[in-house]
């Protein structure tokens, strides 16, 4: 129950906010502000009150959906060690979005409403413990994103909003494939009874096929190579909100759905898989990194250097250890808080001067020093500073990988090179340097919406760099037993 | 020489033929509705041939049909043939290769 | 979070483990009020960061003392931070004569180098967010000394590269600062992916980050030779970043564009220590491994002759000093390397004193003169007195004169290289000669001569905090001049700690030698060849230099013709910022490779997928080409189609 | 079945309908073409006789050659002689090679199977169809007529005038 | 059950438009009221139809030509339905073409009678005699506008459907010849006698049946005449066309191969056709539509796709067990109902606008989301269920459709399926990006008139409410599909 709303409580704000009469529109924000923040509050009491020691997932709901004797759907919702620290992830985007969004004026009401149904769709993905209610959500997710950034866009907005649906739905499309052969091979969609499942019986189609084509669909949304161009076309036009949304949850379906669905279910699959995991990964972290270097916008640098990120989780889940996959786990929530958090300050910057273009920019530290500080903040945390949340991850990453496949993580430790290097790179373009004129008029970061979004994005990027046990120890438990699966 | 089902049937596929022949080689849509009538007369003589030669508990089923074929293709025919004049009313023509407005 | 208590504690000096903590937490308490509340109270930001040092420097003594006490035994807390599966984390403190050592090392020259600043700052628009720093660079510095196990150590590693990026950037209005504070970050990562690999290899293979646990490891002898070798050079990968060693020392000269005191306390005598604090850590690996050591000794000494090599052609008085330094860690490489422990840390810690005097001296003619340029000093010598005077004995220490401190720790290398490799005692030597020759040379210039009128103060730029008349140089404030006089006396005197064969020798060795478990005995007994030699060797370079530069017997200029290529290769520092940036970052990597990456993703990856929308349309288009709106067509289609039908299913089933 | 007249009327009718059928297709005038039909549409009736259904043949004759050609003509002296053009379209090549395939696979087929024949043919009385018509097939039956009207019904408005449509708005 | 009550839901139909053409004549004044009495005459006809399923007398009638049952039961609901909604979509349009308004809905309804009986044969004569009786009403509607491009639909689609007709009647011919009988079962009792050594023949028959059927279907290649019948005939009667003749088709299509065709030998044969024709409709169907720009042409070839997809359900069916059979076949029907509902509300939006603008263009569809925010809403959610994303009816059709391909061995079908929807996505979503973000060239509003409204409110209220709870769509389908006898 607790769930339900949980799930359900951003789409009720967004409808809410949506059939506000025009002359109340104003008011949108502050419905979408409620709903999230009483979201927010409901994940973390959620998070305190999960009882880390059981195991298994909690604060179940099972109930009749769709029942046709030869697949049974069930409304199936619950949330295990690994999926809840990325509830709150989510939650706690969804208010930091909501607040970047303040700033918005244009058709008011239709925005929260797909922001707070956005949410409720990424909500619905990490708890959904139905496979087709999982895909349901999964889908449900691309209206509000096609309509965030094709409306309130900019650039080439609809080209990118259009590419960012289209390799969605050509990744789904694989993934459907692979659902439906599970789940007649199992003769369930039962995502817990998939994942206890001992063996398949006559599969309908190889395993193998079915692993791969399931990991398609959550390949394309994490990013890896080659499959990420669509990254960098959809955060460079998306709005500061859609772009925290997207680079802090959306990218975390991904790796959630392999961990959750392809390991788990598929354990001798994810085996034979493993090693293209872990070169995949490094390429996927090397091949952003690179490539960031040459970008030009600041938008899309931060969304190459996700695809770079990105890389790392599936090199922590190629190695099939525990260690690892709690570590890639760990980079999801490090990376969402972190590229979060450089997206707010990036969009509050964008909002002032209207350009990110990084040749147009400089100099920016002595006309807007609290955005400097936060951009520097964020960009050290980004490239994975110790003491901030990335550093955690990238080395609990590294640590779990490096038995299995030293050579994978060789390579991808050059990333952390790359990686200092664009940071900075950008920095030393963007906010240092000559002071320009052309930007004496904009003002720093002073709303108190500003303050308290770059304030709390910070926080967490500290508190989980400070104290990564608080999440660990609810990871633990839920990673030992997929690594158990895995044998 | 025994006349067998075969020799009425093979009379009937070539008729058949020759009716999709016509029917697909037309310029004049009337000619195209004759091959139609010709197909239809085909068809009804290998149903009369099976109805004459076949095994069957209801050799009557046979003649049944070509009753019907024979009603429904006089149905057709005259839509077809006011189809034709309307056509011929907004065109001035009905040859098939100019009735190609909807076309790719 | 469970503080699982897992002491090992033998006969450990006394000290409560609280205060280990407590002096990493003071300047961070400092920091954390300055940043929180007092950014843009100067007045208050800079005493609270003085009280921070201030309190660690106190109970740094406290610890030293405490660890003297016990004979350099060691003492270690430790707690769990965090598990993922089979990994475990830990946080912990270990208090040993090495450590002991350096807490001292740092909190007193952090401590002066703050009270300097207070004066050297003064006015500057970013004096709060300066002290700031400065207090968590103090905190990341003492972390790195505290932390007892590899994985904390490699955190407050690191924490120490932002404070020096920071640092280093501090002037971010002006360019070259903001590409040396990036430069200075990214070439010392590079090294610190050694230290990563190490890291992960150590954890792998041994199953523990603990240093202890990792110097039984290493000497245990179970793991295979290469192993260690391997790791042992990814620790030492690490420190070459941090310590600026060949070939990835060319960020620290670069680094000076900080503010001086910044350059004194980080860029002389501590984080660029850190490297040989690191090797010195894990000494018992280096000494399992001959081949790493070797390697240690030869960067070290390659390093020494470079660096000391550009520092003569040096026009830029803080770049003679920085090069300097440079060389001066590449000699304690070349110690360690020579199995010289004791004299390697003898030598970071008398270096740190008379390089952080010098630093500040050089800050101090820049206060007076508002330049850099020796070309554009000259006579400081009446002006400046206690400068004067403090910088010459700053030079005389580390040109190894006796009985300055410099001239003992320069010595016990000197010493320990001649034991161990010709070759090595070699390099050392010429480097000593080098090292008198530059730095007499800098004196020469700068307080000797005619004043040449500094530069000129830019009143426009709203950035500038010097507030002086470069026309008319004059001697510095009291809180400048204080640190000065305070360093001297270190910088005569720190080398009596350990004099060779003297009553107190067995004591400082000791107490290094404490951290270690096992003790090679490397005696430093005093050798009268060696000390004359060396002595000599620096007189002869002192003179060489009164005789070019104060003398003018010998215009530079002649000896510049006629040494023309080695002039060049020295001036261009060996080329080597070139071969890094413009051939390797700006042709191979964003003209070339990465270039080639970016094209493919836009034209292979994404054109592959336009490309399967192009070709849709062009099938498309050409099925538009039968759909002709000709009715028969149409019917063809209907009758082709079941006769394709019947003659493949004939086929593929047949009859 | 077999004996000369038998045979006889067989490749007489075969002649004369396929022929017929072959001169509806090269008559180059539409109205050559209908009398040809019409020839074939006759030939077609007395197959229908030889196969002893001599009401369907009767049928055949009323409706095919009286009313379906008939309506032929009409349509066709309805259009001026312009309309009256038989030629071939440019897909006569294709429909010709098409037909060719078609009477192949048919023929083929048809002289693959076993067909099971009756040696005698079925003694098939003319009441017997009427009362096929009215108990089994019924319900066809009275579809056909629903069918005839709504043809006819539709045929008629779509051949109405423009003038006859004015008239009937305004009604 | 006896006498007239047989065959009374079809009476009822007939009767309307009997009455209606009666009341043409003798009241020209109350034509207003044509339409409404065609309404009635169908709600009679699915009351009838109700009365039966309570009395729950299902069975044969006419010496076994005609089948009442729960398949048929089925379609006569889903053709009540249809012609309901398409009569509602046809007032404005007849209104102002203002010709011939009682025959106008006099032969929508005779269509209907007909789509029902062939819903309900199972005897070929009758299923020859129903499907003309629904086809030529059909032609003569197609050319019922005034203008050359309706004339010119109306004789393509009726010549086109003598030839397919003549096919037809040639197969079934040689279905009599073979087993001396039009009735299905009889048929089935002679196949599985004495089928196997006459291979030859039957395979012809089925592909000549499937000739026949195919046509009405839209399947390739006898689909050449879609789009250009549905770009010239009036827009109500292409969404009739669309929806009515083909869902007829799939319905007689399933009964013929289900109950006369179905023994093993012959099934795995023409199974692999349907496969094959499935795999290329998709294929040809979505491609073609790419390119598109009239958009009743677009959802021409959308329908040659959307066919092919009903095809893997048929497919399906030979694998083997009952289970694939109730799977595929129960898919077509769900599917069916699924696309009657998405197809007729895309069709009634696009009656709506192109009234107001007088163009099918595409472009002119640009930024219609300012001008008729309901419609475009409606239109979006119709296209969307096309996609077949949830949570959309269409999404449970084509997912039904792919399970049943999968659980029948045609992994690979499903995978080409679930592309070629990917690539339908692109068109689909290219309307609606059009609608939603283009820039409209007027802001006059769009309106339409209640009759449109209630149509349309009624198919995108079926869209979305059996997009949420599908499950009595599902259990209907699978209750009918349960009541034919595999022959």
């Amino acid at each position: 129950m607790e769930l339900t709303i949980l799930v359900f409580l951003p789409a009720a704000a967004g409808v809410l906010a949506l059939l506000l009469p025009k002359q109340y529109e104003g008011y949108a924000k502050y419905i979408a502000l409620l709903g999230s923040l009483a979201a927010l509050a409901l994940s973390i009491y959620l998070f305190f009150d999960f009882d880390s020691g059981a195991g298994g997932f909690q604060y179940v709901v099972n109930e009749d959906w769709v029942d046709v004797g030869a697949f049974n759907l069930r409304y199936h919702l619950g949330v295990d060690g690994l999926s809840m620290p990325l509830v709150v992830l989510t939650t706690c985007l969804t208010l930091a979005s909501v607040l970047v969004s303040f700033s918005v004026t244009q058709r008011q009401r239709a925005y929260y409403a797909c922001l707070m149904i956005l949410s409720t769709s990424v909500l619905g993905v990490f708890t959904a413990l139905d496979f087709m209610l999982f895909f349901l959500f999964w889908e449900l997710e691309l209206f509000p994103m096609f309509l965030l950034i094709a409306v309130w866009g900019s650039g080439r907005k609809e080209y990118s909003a259009t590419k960012f649906v289209l390799y969605t739905i050509a990744g789904s499309a694989f993934m459907l494939v692979g659902i439906l052969t599970l789940a007649f091979s199992a003769n369930t969609f039962d995502i817990v009874q998939l994942g206890q499942q001992a063996s398949f019986e006559n599969p309908v189609i190889p395993l193998g096929l079915a692993f791969f084509f399931l990991l398609v669909g959550f390949a394309v949304k994490l990013p890896i190579v080659p499959l990420h161009t669509w990254l960098p076309d959809a955060h460079s036009d998306a709005p500061t909100a859609v772009s925290v949304m997207l680079a802090g949850v959306l990218l975390k379906m991904g790796g959630y759905g392999i961990l959750r669905m392809c390991v788990t279910i598929l354990p001798e699959q994810a085996d034979d898989y493993s090693i293209w995991f872990a070169a995949v990964g490094a390429v996927s972290v090397l091949y952003g990194a690179f490539i960031t270097l040459r970008q030009t916008d600041v938008k899309r640098l931060i969304a190459y250097s996700s695809v770079s990120h990105m890389g790392l989780v599936l090199l922590g889940i190629g190695a099939l250890g525990q260690t690892g996959m709690v570590g890639a786990t760990y980079q999801m929530l490090a990376h969402g808080v972190v590229t979060g958090l450089l997206f707010v300050m990036v969009g509050l910057m964008y909002e002032r001067t209207h350009t990110r273009e990084i040749s147009r920019l400089g100099g920016l530290a002595r006309q807007m020093p609290l955005i400097t500080t936060g951009l520097v903040f964020a960009g050290f945390a980004s490239l994975g500073l110790p003491a901030l949340a990335g550093f955690v991850a990238e080395v609990t990453v590294f640590l779990g990988t490096f038995q299995r496949y030293e050579w994978a993580v060789l390579m991808s430790i050059f990333g952390v090179v790359l990686s200092a290097g664009y940071i900075l790179w950008t920095l030393q373009r963007v906010v240092f340097g000559p002071v320009r004129h052309e930007w004496d008029g904009v003002t720093d970061q002073k709303q108190w919406w500003e303050h308290s979004v770059v304030l709390g994005l910070a926080s967490l990027v500290v508190l989980l760099g400070v104290y990564p046990a608080i999440v660990m120890d609810m990871l633990n438990p839920a990673i030992q037993g997929i690594v158990e699966r895995v044998g | 020489m025994t006349l067998e089902l075969e020799h009425f049937l093979t009379v009937g596929a070539l008729l058949f033929s020759l009716g999709l022949f016509v029917a697909l080689s037309k310029r004049n849509a009337i000619g195209v509705l004759m091959g139609v009538e010709l197909m239809l007369n085909a068809v009804n003589l290998t149903l009369l041939s099976f109805s004459r030669f076949s095994v069957s508990e209801r050799p009557v089923a046979g003649q049944t049909f070509v009753v019907f074929v024979i009603t429904v293709a006089a149905a057709e025919a005259a839509v077809a043939l006011a189809l034709a004049v309307s056509v011929y009313r907004n065109r001035q023509t009905v040859d098939i290769d100019r009735i190609n407005l909807l076309k790719s | 979070m469970p503080f699982l208590l897992a002491e090992t504690v033998t006969a450990a000096p006394d000290v409560e483990e609280w205060m280990l903590w407590a002096i990493l937490l003071s300047p961070l308490i400092a920091w954390g009020l300055i940043v929180l509340y007092f950014r843009k109270l100067p007045a208050i930001a800079g005493y609270l960061a003085i009280a921070g040092v201030g309190a660690a420097c106190v109970m740094s003594f406290v610890a030293f003392f405490a660890t003297v006490d016990a004979d350099g035994a060691i003492l270690q807390h430790t707690h769990e931070w965090f598990t993922a599966g089979p990994l475990t984390v830990n946080l912990g403190v270990r208090l040993d004569g090495l450590t002991a050592v350096m807490l001292v090392v740092v909190t007193t020259v952090s401590l002066l180098v703050q009270v300097y600043s207070n004066g050297y700052m003064a006015g500057d628009p970013g004096y709060g967010r300066y002290f700031a720093h400065m207090c968590l660079f103090t905190t990341s510095m003492l972390g790195l000394v505290l932390a007892d196990n590899l994985f904390m150590l490699f955190i407050f590693w690191e924490l120490v590269g932002l404070s020096s990026y920071l640092l280093i950037g501090f002037w971010f209005h002006k360019p070259s600062a903001a590409a040396a504070a990036k430069k200075a970050f990214i070439v010392t990562r590079i090294g610190d992916l050694g230290l990563l690999a190490a890291l992960l290899l150590v954890w792998t293979r041994a199953d523990t980050f603990d240093i202890a646990a990792i110097q039984e490891w290493a000497a245990s002898g179970s793991p295979e030779g290469y192993i260690v070798t391997l790791f042992a050079l990814g620790i030492f990968a690490g420190a070459a970043g941090k310590s600026a060693q060949f070939p990835l020392h060319v960020w620290l000269p670069d680094a000076m564009e900080g503010p001086t005191p910044v350059s004194a306390l980080i860029h002389a005598a501590t984080m660029v220590a850190a490297g040989v604090y690191l090797v010195a850590r894990f000494f018992p690996v280096f000494e399992a491994s001959h081949d790493a050591a070797q390697t240690v000794a030869w960067i070290g000494a390659i390093t020494a002759i470079v660096a000391a090599t550009i520092a003569l052609v040096q026009t830029d008085f803080k770049r003679v000093l920085a090069y300097s330094t440079v060389s001066q860690l590449g000699y304690m490489m070349l110690a360690l390397g020579a199995f010289g422990y004791v004299a390697a840390i003898f030598h970071l810690f008398t270096h740190a004193f008379f390089k952080a005097l010098l630093f500040l001296g050089s800050g101090s003619v820049n206060h007076s003169t508002n330049t850099f340029d020796m070309r554009k000093m000259g006579g400081l010598r009446k002006h400046m007195p206690i400068t004067f005077w403090t910088f010459v004995i700053g030079s005389l220490s580390l040109s190894g004169i006796f009985p300055l401190a410099g001239f003992w720790s320069k010595d016990e290398i000197l010493l320990d290289a001649w034991r161990e490799n010709r070759g090595l005692w070699v390099c050392a030597f010429v480097v000593a000669f080098l090292t008198a020759f530059y730095m007499f040379r800098a004196i020469f210039l700068t307080f000797f001569g005619t004043y040449k009128g500094g530069e000129p103060v830019d009143h426009h730029d709203e950035d500038s905090h010097f507030h002086g008349d470069p026309a008319h140089p004059h001697e510095s404030p009291w809180v400048m001049t204080a640190p000065l006089l305070i360093l001297a006396v270190p910088a005569i005197a720190a080398g009596w700690l350990n004099i060779s064969g003297g009553p107190i020798d067995s004591w400082f060795a000791d107490l290094l030698n404490g951290a270690l478990p096992h003790v090679h005995e490397h005696g430093s007994a005093f050798e009268w060849g060696i000390a004359l030699s060396s002595s000599a060797v620096a007189l002869a370079g002192i003179g060489l230099a009164w005789v070019i530069y104060y003398k003018r017997w010998v215009t530079s200029k002649s000896i510049r013709d006629v040494a023309l290529p080695v002039s060049v290769v020295f001036e261009n520092k060996y080329f080597l910022d070139r071969l890094y940036e413009d051939f390797f970052v700006r042709t191979v990597l964003q003209r070339g490779w990465n270039r080639l990456l970016e094209l493919n993703d836009k034209y292979v990856v994404d054109g592959a997928v336009n490309g399967a929308g192009t070709s849709a349309r062009w099938v498309s288009g050409q099925l538009r080409a039968i759909q002709n709106g000709q009715m028969q067509t149409y019917g063809i289609g209907i009758a082709a189609g079941v006769v394709i039908v019947v003659v493949a299913v004939f086929a593929a089933n047949p009859l | 079945m077999e004996g000369f007249g038998v045979n006889f009327a067989f490749w007489t009718l075969s002649a004369v309908t396929l022929g017929a059928a072959g001169g509806v297709v090269v008559s180059r005038n539409l109205l050559h073409a209908v009398l040809f039909l019409i020839l074939a549409f006759i030939g077609v009736a007395g197959f229908f006789v030889l196969l002893s259904a001599e009401f369907i043949a009767m049928a055949q004759v009323i409706i095919y050659v009286g009313a379906i050609s008939v309506l032929v003509l009409f349509a066709v002296l309805l259009t001026p002689r312009a309309g009256r053009d038989n030629g071939e379209t440019a897909m006569a090549l294709p429909a010709l090679l098409l037909a060719i395939a078609v009477a192949t696979v048919f023929i083929f087929v048809v002289n693959d199977t076993n067909w099971t024949t009756v040696a005698k043919s079925p003694e098939l009385a003319t009441a017997e169809l009427g009362t096929a018509l009215l108990s089994t097939w019924v319900l066809p039956f009275e579809l056909a007529s629903v069918l005839l009207t709504a043809a006819l019904v539709g045929a008629i408005m779509l051949v109405r005038s423009r003038e006859e449509e004015a008239e009937d708005a305004l009604a | 059950m006896d006498g007239i009550d047989i065959v009374g839901p079809q009476v009822a139909v007939l009767g309307g438009a009997g009455l209606i053409l009666l009341v043409d004549a003798l009241f020209p004044q109350q034509r207003k009221l044509l339409p409404y009495i065609a309404l009635v005459a169908l709600a009679a006809s699915a009351l009838w139809t109700t009365s039966w399923v309570s009395r729950d007398e299902y069975g044969a009638a006419f010496d076994g030509t005609l089948m009442l049952d729960k398949y048929a039961v089925f379609f006569y609901y889903l053709f009540a339905g249809i012609t309901a909604t398409v009569v509602l979509a046809s007032i404005d349009w007849v209104d102002r073409e203002g010709r011939g308004q009682g025959e106008y809905y006099a032969l929508v309804l005779t269509t209907c009678s007909g789509l029902m009986f062939l819903s309900a044969s199972r005897d070929l004569i009758t299923i020859f005699v129903s499907l003309e009786l629904s086809s030529i009403p059909q032609y003569i509607l197609a050319g019922w506008g005034k203008d050359q491009r309706s004339s010119e639909a109306g004789l393509k689609y009726l010549l086109l459907g003598a030839v397919a007709s003549s096919l037809l009647l040639y197969g079934m011919a040689l279905l009599y010849g073979f087993s001396g009988s039009t009735l299905l079962p009889e048929i089935a009792t002679a196949i599985r006698d004495g089928g196997e050594a006459n291979r030859s023949l039957l395979i012809l028959a089925s592909v000549l049946l499937i000739a026949g059927f195919g046509f009405k279907m839209a399947i390739v290649p006898f689909q050449m005449w879609v789009p250009d019948v549905y770009q010239g005939a009036p827009t109500p009667v292409a969404a009739f066309l669309s929806v009515g003749s083909k869902a007829a088709a799939f319905a007689v299509i399933t009964r013929v191969f289900m109950e006369g065709l179905a023994p093993k030998f012959l099934s795995d044969d023409w199974s692999m056709i349907f496969a094959v024709i499935a795999a290329v409709s998709m294929t040809v169907g979505n491609v073609m539509a790419i390119v598109q720009t009239d958009i009743k042409r677009m959802l021409g070839y959308s329908s040659v796709a959307q066919a092919g997809t009903f095809l893997i359900g048929l497919a399906a069916i030979s694998a083997g067990g009952a289970d694939e059979f109730t799977l595929g076949a129960s898919g077509v029907l769900l599917f069916l109902a699924a696309y009657a509902f998405t197809n007729l509300g895309a069709f009634i939006a696009i009656i709506a606008i192109s009234q107001k603008l007088g163009s099918d263009q595409i472009k002119d569809y640009a930024g219609m989301w300012r001008r008729s925010p309901l419609l475009t809403l409606a239109l979006g959610i119709c296209l969307v269920s096309l996609t077949g994303i949830p949570p959309t009816v269409g999404f449970w059709g084509k997912m039904y459709i792919f399970n049943a391909g999968i659980h029948a061995d045609l992994a690979w079908l499903v995978v080409i399926g679930v592309l070629n929807s990917v690539v339908s996505g692109y068109y689909y979503l290219s309307v609606a990006r059009q609608m939603f973000l283009g820039d409209p060239e007027s802001e006059e509003p769009v309106g339409a008139s209640p009759a449109l409204m209630l149509a349309l409110t009624a198919a995108t209220a079926g869209v979305l409410v059996f997009g949420v709870i599908p499950m009595p769509l599902i259990d209907a389908a699978r209750d009918a599909v349960a009541t034919l006898a595999i022959g």
